[in-house]
């Protein structure tokens, strides 16, 4: 191998860099709060009795989970304008997000409520509690900590995914890398770096979610 | 007049006949104990009663309400009628304090400050009111099923529903919950209990009531019907738990 | 060296455009067609070599051309200093205005015009790099992976205005798209060059050669007809 | 400029998903073999072999794919090793789903209650008659829905070929868009040909889980 | 010389002391029960005997087998100790057939034709010789722990060790299990049972054990310690369950 690394080439574009973890930072978050607030949303309508909406609920979770994120990015900011939907890339990318996370929390979720025993149901019952009540008091706490894991990694997935948003101009962290590299051609040098950014930023998110998870479920810290 | 009145109930899972037309009237304090060998109805029945399953003929009146398969109703009735499990079903996510008050809040609509009264008077009824902070998951399985009382009797029911609720424990660990329904008979409470504790149903049990193929086969005073079986059927199952 | 590397083979492998019409697009097979890839038959031709093309994007042609996935770009790559201390360049092949287009009612005449306006320029390329330059600190410049996408994004209305050559832009044009492409004004004139590895000289002069003969032969002119629908400028011949 | 009619579109298309199935196939069978190596050497219990594991698992699912296919596209050629978009692609991808599954496979594997291993043990089996006659025929059974459901991740991965240049069905549709400019119909047909190829998997694999659960 | 040999056997989990000096001595044809609360140490006991828990002191000696936790020594181990569990775990993938002569195949390396007249030989001694070819799933709670059985006599052991065996079945099944056991016992079988079947113990049992905080705080005949609990914990264990 006859090529030296130059990684100091990089320091230049420290900014750029420090920009894009942000905006993959911001994009992360916001798409975890808004994904996991539709998912448990669609997982209430799944889990619910057939109705119209639980039908159309499972139609978009279907479609949504056989197609490619990239298919649906380009879809949304390509497409929708030739039917008068313009978004501009931010935008579009944030809902292609959005949308890929609260299809697969929906059936993350609602696999978590499926997994509550019915006891738990008829328990409630006998004591008077309401639907709603029911659900939002009984079912859902315990179902969000049995899929709290599998939540986890699906949020970590999307995040990870968001590399994909650099190729519609979003200025995220690829998008960095990708910018660099169009400017100084240290392709091996910057991808590394920002391959290594991706993955403590991974590592951080998990250990973000066990700090959320052990204040969200006091009962488990009691037990260990 | 009775408290629960029980008319010529069935009940059929698709083609299986489950209940074929029961009889029962229960007074106020009475202490009944269902008995009978598994499938024969007994779990139904007392679903039946507090409106978790929908008989399919007959009528059930619990505390002058009828007993219709309906989430208002069966509000309204939850009122009345407490039910235990054979698995708690204490809800893991809450305290035991949390668990108790659940209800008296949301149902019966109680601020804060009551229900925790309430909380801890019902624990101290069951010998538990130093577990209030507790979780589920830190009690045993006889503690558990003493909150899980305590939580049915916070609604301040006039009925307490009770399926097999000690099937699932470790055998020393039944007798703690066995005397906390001791204590409940004495002070007049109304219990409907499935159990295969026999002596239990002797001693502390008022009526004895043995299902056999979603009939009522053979009842009357607990003593009696125990010490001379009438029919084949339960002289066979007595010999068997016993 | 590579020259003779490209001779025991028999073949030259080429990296052309196939998302920047008219020196590089698809066919309704999808092979690529245009100027560059004519260019690139009329080299392996003089060599005596058979031709492999492979499609590249204007971010990833230089990393292919360093990593030898190609021999050759030829991929209307203009000429930077950034670019040539990573690889070498031959005489110029084509010429190649660089401008900022957009529909005929975007008020732009200058650089200075672009302030508070959206530009889609192709990442990594010369309209990249000198856009970059000249642009007000408040004109948003979206950069996009390849030309489809840029194109696209202007097609599609994501951006106002686009960054590109002349002859592509006449050629998008052409398509009869409602919003229509007129140049607003030209950036820099940077004619295209052919891109070899960094040291491959013999390769490099031989490929030189064949260019001037190419001029001086109007094999190029024939070329330029085909697919510019004007002859090469007299400049690009001296 | 040569004129693309609905029927030149979806031709060009389903001859490129061709490559996605092709590429798909590469990687599952790729991934699989990487999977079962790493899976038998995490359930292996030495410590050595099993913080390899875990450190590449922890690697592969915390980066992009798209950072992988980068790195090792123009990665590799740095080393001085002949890299195609196909190799890439392929390794990339197999690297990537191996990580996947291997988490998969493990869980299933654990999914066995201690109790078998005991009574095995019991018995006098050696952990590795254990593994082969007890763990192993339950856990594949436990196994196949999962995996089914993975593989619908690995066809869409291969979507991200596009960006190194592997001319699969997402890469055929950018160029087609970029030919035709008519991206809501293109990349409208590219989403339903990949719901056609992926559905039928996801449907699979939830009718193998129900079947299973009720042999259960 | 005794069969199994137990000499002050200590066991820690972590900081938890949970046996604190166990010495026992079993001979051959001896049916011993081990009795105690739930957490007193019974299973962790008979798992240091078979070797499925290291010890963290003492020795265990049985068959003239030093017992170690070792994959090699457990499986000459097996020979001579037999484990039904309380939840079975039988080979659900495999047939009744299949899961008996598993072991017999593997571990004593005979031919598929001997191990299957071995197969239907147990089968018949726990009386489900028709049930060769049916499946775990396919059969009732208390034919699936004679099966269990069955597959641990095809080892030919010495000992059966048996951990609460009837604990997870319904009241009507277990009279068909521990039938079994007593006919193991006539025919001479070792057994060490961990239950809560007292009148088991006392009426099939030579020996009963009664262990507490990790001691063996009593033990002597079952008719006499049963009868005459020396200590108040045992009185209390005993009031407890029967
Ligand atoms: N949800 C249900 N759907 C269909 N059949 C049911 C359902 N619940 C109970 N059954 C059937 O109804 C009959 C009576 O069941 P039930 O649970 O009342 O019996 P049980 O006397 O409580 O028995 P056990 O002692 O086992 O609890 C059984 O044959 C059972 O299979
Ligand atoms: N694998 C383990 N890890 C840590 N602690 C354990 C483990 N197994 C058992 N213990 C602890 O060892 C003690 C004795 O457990 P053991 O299972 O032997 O009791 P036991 O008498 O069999 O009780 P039970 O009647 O509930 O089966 C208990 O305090 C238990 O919590
Ligand atoms: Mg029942
Ligand atoms: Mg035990």
């Amino acid at each position: 191998m006859d090529y030296t690394f130059q990684f100091g080439e990089l320091l230049p574009y420290s900014d750029l860099i420090a920009r894009g973890v942000l905006s993959t930072v911001i994009l992360a978050i916001v798409t975890t709060v808004l994904g996991c607030l539709l998912g448990t949303l669609g997982a209430a309508a799944r889990a619910g009795k057939q109705t119209f909406l639980s039908r159309a609920v499972g139609v978009y979770v279907e479609l949504i989970r056989n197609t490619p994120f990239i298919v649906q990015l380009f879809f949304i900011f390509f497409g929708l304008p030739t039917i008068g939907i313009k978004l501009t890339a931010g935008e579009a990318g944030l809902l292609a997000m959005v949308i890929n996370l609260a299809a697969y929390s929906t059936e993350i979720i609602r696999a978590g409520i499926e997994s509550i025993p019915k006891g738990q149901l008829e328990a409630a019952r006998t004591l008077g509690l309401s639907r709603t009540q029911t659900f939002t008091r009984v079912v859902l706490p315990p179902a969000l900590e049995k899929i709290y894991p599998a939540l986890t990694s699906q949020c970590i997935i999307v995040m990870l995914g968001s590399a994909v948003l650099s190729q519609i101009s979003v200025e995220e962290l690829t998008f960095a890398a990708n910018f660099i590299q169009s400017r100084n051609f240290l392709s091996f040098e910057v991808y590394m770096v920002i391959t290594v950014i991706y993955l403590l930023l991974a590592i951080l998110m998990r250990q973000g979610f066990k700090l959320i998870h052990y204040f969200m479920f006091p009962n488990l810290r009691a037990r260990s | 007049m009775s408290l629960v009145s029980i008319n010529n109930v069935h009940k059929y899972y698709g083609s299986n006949h489950v209940l074929k037309g029961i009889n029962l009237e229960i007074g106020a304090g009475e202490v009944v104990s269902i008995i009978g060998r598994s499938g024969s109805g007994k779990s139904t029945l007392l679903r039946c009663i507090n409106g978790l399953e929908a008989y399919s003929e007959g009528g059930v009146v619990v505390d002058q309400m009828e007993v219709v398969y309906d989430d208002r109703q069966i509000r309204k009735l939850s009122k009345s009628v407490g039910m235990v499990f054979q698995s708690f079903n204490l809800f893991p996510h809450l305290t035991v304090g949390q668990n108790i008050m659940l209800a008296p809040k949301l149902v019966r609509k109680l601020p804060e400050s009551e229900a925790k009264v309430i909380a801890q008077e019902v624990l101290a009824k069951v010998g538990l009111a130093e577990k209030i902070d507790s979780y589920p998951a830190e009690l045993s399985g006889g503690q558990q099923q003493r909150v899980a009382i305590a939580r049915s009797l916070a609604m301040n029911p006039k009925v307490l529903l009770c399926d097999e609720i000690t099937s699932a424990l470790d055998p020393e660990l039944v007798g703690e919950v066995l005397k906390v329904l001791e204590d409940l008979a004495a002070e007049g409470m109304t219990l409907i209990l499935v159990t295969h504790e026999m002596n239990f149903a002797r001693d502390v049990g008022d009526r004895v009531i043995f299902m056999h193929q979603g009939l009522v086969w053979e009842e009357g005073d607990s003593k009696t019907v125990l010490a001379n079986p009438q029919t084949p059927e339960l002289s066979k199952f007595i010999n068997a738990v016993l | 060296n590579q020259l003779d590397e490209i001779t025991k083979r028999g073949m030259l492998v080429v990296a052309v455009p196939q998302d920047f019409p008219p020196f590089g697009s698809v066919g309704s097979d999808l092979q690529p067609v245009g100027y560059d890839v004519d260019t690139a038959a009329y080299l392996a031709e003089s060599l005596g070599v058979k031709l492999e093309l492979v499609p590249v994007t204007s971010a990833n042609r230089i990393p292919y051309l360093q990593t030898r996935k190609v021999d050759l770009v030829i991929s209307s790559m203009g000429k930077n200093p950034e670019r040539e201390r990573v690889i070498d360049f031959s005489r110029a092949y084509a010429p190649f205005f660089l401008g900022v287009f957009g529909s005929s009612d975007a008020a732009v005449a200058s650089a200075a015009d672009l302030a508070g306006k959206t530009v889609g320029v192709t990442r990594g390329s010369v309209e990249d790099l000198e856009l970059s330059k000249l642009a007000p600190e408040d004109a948003v410049i979206r950069r996009f992976e390849d030309n489809s996408t840029t194109i696209s994004a202007y097609l599609s209305g994501q951006v106002e205005l686009i960054a590109t050559g002349n002859l592509v832009a006449a050629k998008i044009a052409e398509k009869g798209n409602s919003r229509g492409l007129k140049s607003k004004f030209i950036i820099k004139n940077s004619p295209c060059y052919v891109g070899t590895h960094k040291g491959d000289t013999e390769l490099l002069t031989k490929v030189n050669e064949l260019i001037v003969a190419g001029l001086t032969s109007g094999k190029l002119d024939e070329l330029s007809m085909k697919w510019f629908n004007a002859e090469l400028p007299a400049e690009l011949k001296l | 400029m040569s004129v693309f009619s609905d029927w030149d579109i979806l031709r060009n298309l389903l001859l490129a998903a061709r490559w996605t199935v092709v590429l798909s196939l590469i990687a599952f069978a790729g991934g699989a073999t990487v999977g079962l190596l790493l899976t038998m050497m995490q359930v292996s219990g030495r410590t050595l072999l099993v913080r390899f594991t875990r450190l590449y698992i922890e690697l592969f699912q915390g980066t992009p794919l798209l950072m992988q296919l980068f790195l090792v596209f123009f990665g590799l050629s740095l080393m001085g090793l002949e890299v195609s978009a196909w190799f890439a692609a392929a390794l990339a991808l197999t690297l990537f789903s191996s990580a996947y599954l291997t988490e998969i496979w493990r869980g299933c594997i654990e999914s066995i209650p201690r109790g078998q291993w005991e009574a095995s043990r019991c018995l006098g089996l050696s952990y590795f008659e254990i593994m082969r006659h007890i763990i192993l025929p339950q856990a594949l059974k436990v196994a196949i829905a999962p995996t089914v459901g993975f593989s619908v991740q690995i066809v869409k991965g291969t979507a991200l070929a596009s960006i190194i240049g592997f001319v699969e069905l997402t890469k055929a549709g950018t160029m087609l868009n970029n030919a035709t400019f008519e991206p809501f119909k293109v990349f409208g047909m590219v989403a339903l040909l990949y719901f056609l190829l992926c559905y039928p998997l996801s449907v699979a694999s939830r009718k193998l889980e129900r079947k299973l659960n009720v042999a259960r």
